[in-house]
């Protein structure tokens, strides 16, 4: 811990228990190890600029950044860049928001119900185990060509790690926990509540860390298959017409996008997981 | 406030390990907690004291027998009962106060008013400046005496202790004894109490049962005529010495009649 | 003759071709060529790479990672408006391959019908889109006078289902499988215009430090396509084996054969018109995939290695 | 526990404890809960039958089991199911080997050094988070379109998950027994082998469960973006020929080969956290 | 076998708890062993022991002063100081016998080797019949009769106890006490033991300390004039009950200048 550290907390002390939650993760927020990120991607630009006005590749397989830049501007200018990001994003989070239900859900009961497990495991692979592809035409099908189909693709690709992890944190609970709860007539909703979900949300968040990147990728593929806006949309489009700007851009806010959503499941976590860091 | 008497019959239990070792734990005992009454359990490390506890408090079935709470079979733990675990069984995620306030929260007694209630005991536990504290900050004894608290907020009519004060030192203990005696005076809650400590256990108790090793029986009861309120001068009264010589000499007798400690 | 190749072995030159699509009876005459020699006449082997990704192939041909590859028409412009130095030099479909399917029942007859109806395409680019943007316009619809609905390639499953009016498709294959569900109509797109369908590529370096190579190739392939258009059942016998097909896929693969010599028929082979490349390349602004045009759209594509048209022949004489 | 499973813990007694695990494994493992999956598979199949009789969807959509039956003895005696079935495993098994030790290394060293998160974590997102279609290319460019693309494919989906985990069971490792391990001088090594390693084992294991899917689906993708062969190219063909039976074989190969895996991790887990069944 | 002196300088040392609070654990605490001692250290719960405990073992730093091992600074945890944490610290996945057998383990002893020396061991604790169980499997006491074995395995130079006995019966506790002061005898390491039993503390050892409530540090300390072997007899010797005495005021005396418990 840094003496600066020590200050701040001795600063904590004077505000009250939430605030001071509040303050201790803006105040790791700001934590200069952040900046280390921003410096080498700025250099990984450097580097980019170089290469690009080197001319050891052509311009078509690696563009001028400036190039992409404009490409920026240009279609922040004209909104679509914005139309695209918030279909994507919406694709996306629609699908890690039904995700998240089946899979915490099933991953709860397969997890508590050992006899579950059994029988539900081997659709649930089948489920997972289909190529996206395989099964594109059926989801279209089903529920229409349009935002829907994106949204389930991405929910498909994105529920099974995240039932898999809930399954490892429920079964990770302390049989002596338990059985404390148990002492106390806890009913199954409060053992759940305040015993399990809080015991099982490190395996849990790791989950979250994992679906948020997948449900962007969903999102993504599913514009890959059929659309006509959103990110993948750009990406494909941009790979037809020999436009890599558009790929670039594409993809780089791909990452963004993927990025907050990772760094906004870690700000959760550090909040919920304080309490592991008590004590050390 | 009703009166309960929660009785043990015949109970026998055994654990099969994961060697396939059978273990076994109990062997038919018959025990009896009148109401109001303070009992205390004595006996060797692994004579299966703790499993008798977890029987009584409806945490395990019995292989064989039965208890009965107020003549009926008890199947699941109860509110009424309450038992403090040897172990720490606090949650990792929670603060002092919000572990001890965690019964009458799953009891739906509202935040303002657990969290009184949690913070009174742990001003009686010595642990108030800790009441934010994270159990991962706390020293083993406080870890206790943490313990100790949330089993005593939900006013039980049936008290369970589990070596409730072994990882104290001697001038707490002997604080705590006061405060439970006088929590038992104001409640007449029925206290059966499992301890190392035969002084401990004398000095408390009205009946003291001694537990033999493995499988373990109830070997030997020993009545404690005091009165209450008792004072510390009682440790050093005769009838008291002798009353300890005799718990010492049953579970010496049940112990040289197994040939190794354990 | 089979001594001889071996011993021609180690001189041949090795080639690898990429192809946008899966082993199929598609690309006979890709087989009947190599099976009959005419590669190797020109001393040519040929190495075929099946990748669904044609934007890989573009890029690979531009950087001579790759030196010959069947891609469409559209692409090339879109290709050399990036730089990347690709030359179509040969076609391989006479006629454009894509075309809208209707249920027979349809009142669909032509482009003009198509107003107001639900149309499936693949996506928003690539050939399909191109072909039926140049329906449209052909009919002077564009498309906000209709709905048009993008869906992959699930063309058969929603057409079954019949969740759209009209489905654009590539007519060689897909007609023939939603025909299973009831009969179909195909409004062809090379009825109604002329556009540029997918061709022999190659790129500019191949085409200057090699040129006897993409003129071997060229050759092979039209010979190819002819023995493909004249004895369809042979080349079909020849192209079995390369398309491993299951048992009961043969006979509508026979009638996708067919199909597809219909598309290769032409009085000339591989040959492109000039007005053809001008349309394409008119789509591609309207459909602002293109945001200017080529500079030189002549430069996309050589005639230099096809055989003389008849007139030329005559002007010759 | 039944009072069969009683009984054969007697006769385990007897046996050595290398032996008792064995068998104890192999009895878990003939349990009759395993015989439910098998008896739904067969309802549903008897579902399928109905449907596909019924003349409800066309046979390009949904084949009738006996044709599929029939590609499946097909291709089976010409060996070329063999074929497509080696070549996936053998892709997805790589892409998982290499997954695996990118992941377990990565995971190790970002959980143990805190500073590692803050550097690498944008950069990894980034890998994740490019769709794989959009690197496709590059990828084909730097290591050839033979099977090295489609392993490097497989494993380029496959590491992330298995990442996370390992991160989320390592910091879950308790401090006071790391202080224990301490105590006792341990070495770095030492301390990863005896208590991080089964320490995280829960976490590996899930993660695992999630990484051999992911590889399987994988290789199939990149088989779909170019191959001859495989069971994602047989999937592609058949859908590409309308050839619904390719398809449904392609697909229920696949699942197989997940199963597998999946019931390969789910045995070793099985022996490995034997001791969470301890005391219980 | 060579002797080492571990020596206590000045030793501060403070957490801060996650609430902000800064808790002064330790005070100025000076302490030294001399080789071949046997020093038990009483005091409060909370008053620090744990801590002085983990920092004598050199796994944390104080936040001031400094621990000496014959005279150079202790660094980091060595293999000739042993700890018997007051915790539970088994690794639930080894079993009884291989928890036993980690420290040898560690330290490349081989597997046949280290094995009979955990089974002599356990055959002491009277755990023989539970060397394959886990440690889930096992009672309180058990459970800590592990963890002393465990212990003591290195045969250590310096070793650090921390309420070993704390959940064990009155007659376990004693038997334990003489296998302690037999294996000391025998090896004449240096011993530092924390304990809430005076009584325990005095039969022991040649030294008791006493700890203050926080911020702890020595109190006084107390020489015991009984030569070894010991005899229970010792338990009724008048000099025995003035020296409890002695230990009983001194803690009583600390307690009173603070105004509460804990
Ligand atoms: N979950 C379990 N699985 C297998 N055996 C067990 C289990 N719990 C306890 N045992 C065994 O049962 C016996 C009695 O254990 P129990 O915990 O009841 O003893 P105890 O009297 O509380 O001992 P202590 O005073 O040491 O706490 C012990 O031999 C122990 O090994
Ligand atoms: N990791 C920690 N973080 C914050 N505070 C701590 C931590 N460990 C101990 N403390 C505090 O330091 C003080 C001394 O703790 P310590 O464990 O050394 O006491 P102890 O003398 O061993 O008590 P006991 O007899 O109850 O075990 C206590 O007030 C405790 O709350
Ligand atoms: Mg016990
Ligand atoms: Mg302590």
């Amino acid at each position: 811990m840094t003496s600066l550290e020590i200050q701040f907390k001795r600063i904590n002390t004077k505000l009250s228990s939430t605030w001071r939650f509040g303050w201790q993760i803006i105040w790791r927020i700001l934590d200069w190890r952040l900046f280390i990120a921003p410096m080498i991607t700025y250099g990984i630009y450097r580097y980019w600029l170089h290469t690009a006005e080197s001319g050891r590749y052509p311009k078509f397989i690696l563009p001028h950044p400036d190039t992409v830049w404009l490409r920026f501007q240009e279609m922040y200018a004209d909104g679509s860049l914005l139309l695209h990001l918030k279909v994507t994003l919406r694709e996306s989070l629609s699908g890690l928001l039904i995700a998240s239900v089946i899979a915490l859900v099933l991953g709860y009961v397969i997890a508590r119900i050992r006899i579950l497990n059994y029988i539900l495991i081997p659709y649930l692979i089948f489920l997972q185990a289909i190529p996206v592809v395989a099964i594109a035409p059926i989801i279209i099908i089903w529920v229409g060509p349009d935002i829907k189909s994106k949204i389930v693709i991405a929910a498909l690709i994105t529920w099974f790690p995240l039932m898999v992890s809930t399954i490892v944190g429920i079964r990770n609970v302390s049989p002596q926990l338990r059985e404390m709860m148990r002492a106390n007539v806890a009913n199954p909703l409060q053992v759940f509540w305040h015993l399990e979900l809080p015991s099982a949300m490190p395996e849990i968040l790791g989950g979250f860390k994992i679906a948020v990147t997948l449900s962007v990728i969903g999102a993504a593929v599913g514009e890959f298959i059929s659309s006509r806006e959103g990110l993948g949309y750009l990406i494909v489009v941009g790979r037809s017409i020999s436009d890599p700007a558009s790929v670039f851009l594409g993809v780089i806010i791909l990452t963004a996008i993927s990025l907050t959503l990772y760094i906004i499941v870690a700000v959760i976590e550090l909040f919920l997981l304080r309490w592991k860091r008590a004590g050390s | 406030m009703s009166q309960f008497v929660l009785a043990v019959e015949n109970v026998s239990h055994t654990y099969t390990t994961t060697d396939g070792q059978v273990v076994k734990a109990l062997h038919e005992v018959t025990l009896c907690l009148s109401p109001k009454t303070f009992t205390c359990l004595v006996g060797a490390s692994g004579s299966g004291k703790t499993t008798l506890l977890r029987i009584m408090a409806g945490l395990i079935r019995p292989k064989s027998g039965q208890v009965l709470l107020n003549g009926k079979p008890l199947r699941q733990p109860q509110r009424r009962i309450s038992l403090v675990f040897q172990r720490d069984t606090l949650l990792p995620w929670r603060t002092v106060r919000q572990n001890v306030a965690l019964p009458l929260q799953l009891a739906g007694v509202d935040r303002k008013k657990r969290f009184m209630q949690a913070d009174q005991l742990l001003d009686l536990m010595g642990l108030s400046e800790f009441a934010n504290a994270f159990p991962t900050e706390l020293s083993g004894g406080m870890i206790q005496r943490v313990n100790i608290a949330r089993g005593l907020i939900t006013q039980p009519d049936i008290l369970l202790l589990d070596e409730p004060f072994g990882a104290l030192d001697a001038l707490t203990r002997e604080q705590l004894w006061r405060e439970l005696l006088l929590i038992w005076g104001r409640t007449h809650a029925t206290v059966l109490m499992v301890t190392h400590d035969i002084r401990e256990a004398i000095f408390l108790s009205q009946r003291v049962m001694v537990m033999s090793t493995r499988p373990g029986h109830i070997v030997k009861e020993v009545e404690v005529p005091f009165d209450y309120p008792r004072h510390f001068d009682l440790l050093t009264d005769p009838i008291f010495i002798q009353k300890e010589a005799q718990v010492r000499e049953a579970i010496l007798a049940d112990r040289l009649s197994s040939s190794r400690l354990g | 003759t089979a001594h001889n190749v071996q011993a021609q072995d180690d001189e041949l030159t090795k080639v690898t071709l990429f192809l946008s699509y899966i082993p199929s009876v598609q690309f006979a005459p890709i087989y009947v060529a190599i099976e009959r020699g005419y590669f190797a006449e020109n001393g040519i082997e040929v190495e075929i790479e099946y990748n669904f990704d044609e934007a890989n192939g573009v890029d690979r041909l531009a950087i001579n990672d790759l030196q010959f590859g069947i891609i469409s028409g559209e692409q090339v412009i879109l290709a050399r408006s990036a730089e990347k130095p690709l030359v179509y030099v040969m076609a391989w479909y006479q006629n454009f391959p894509v075309g809208v399917v209707v249920p027979a029942d349809s009142d669909i007859e032509t482009p003009e019908d198509l107003k107001g109806k639900m149309v499936s395409l693949p996506g928003f680019q690539g050939a399909s889109y191109i072909g039926l943007r140049a329906l449209l316009g052909s009919a002077e619809l564009t498309e906000r006078d209709l709905q048009l609905v993008p869906i992959g390639f699930s063309a058969p499953e929603v057409m079954c289902e019949r969740q759209v009016d009209a489905a654009t498709v590539y007519i060689a294959n897909e007609p023939l499988t939603i025909s299973q569900c009831y009969d179909v109509r195909v409004i062809p797109v090379s009825e109604y215009a002329t556009l540029v369908s997918n061709g022999l590529v190659t790129n500019e370096e191949t085409l200057e430090s090699n040129p006897e190579l993409v003129a071997g190739m060229v050759d092979a392939l039209l010979r190819g396509i002819a023995d493909t258009i004249e004895d369809p059942d042979a080349a079909f016998e020849i192209a079995l084996p390369y398309a491993d097909l299951p048992e009961d896929q043969i006979e509508t693969q026979y009638q996708v054969l067919l199909n597809s010599v219909e598309l290769w028929r032409a009085d000339v082979l591989g040959w492109t018109s000039e007005e053809a490349w001008e349309a394409t390349q008119q789509i591609l602004l309207e459909t602002e995939l293109l945001r200017e045009p080529l500079d030189d759209l002549s430069a996309a594509y050589t005639y230099e290695f096809l055989p003389k048209l008849p007139e030329e022949v005559v002007e010759e004489e």
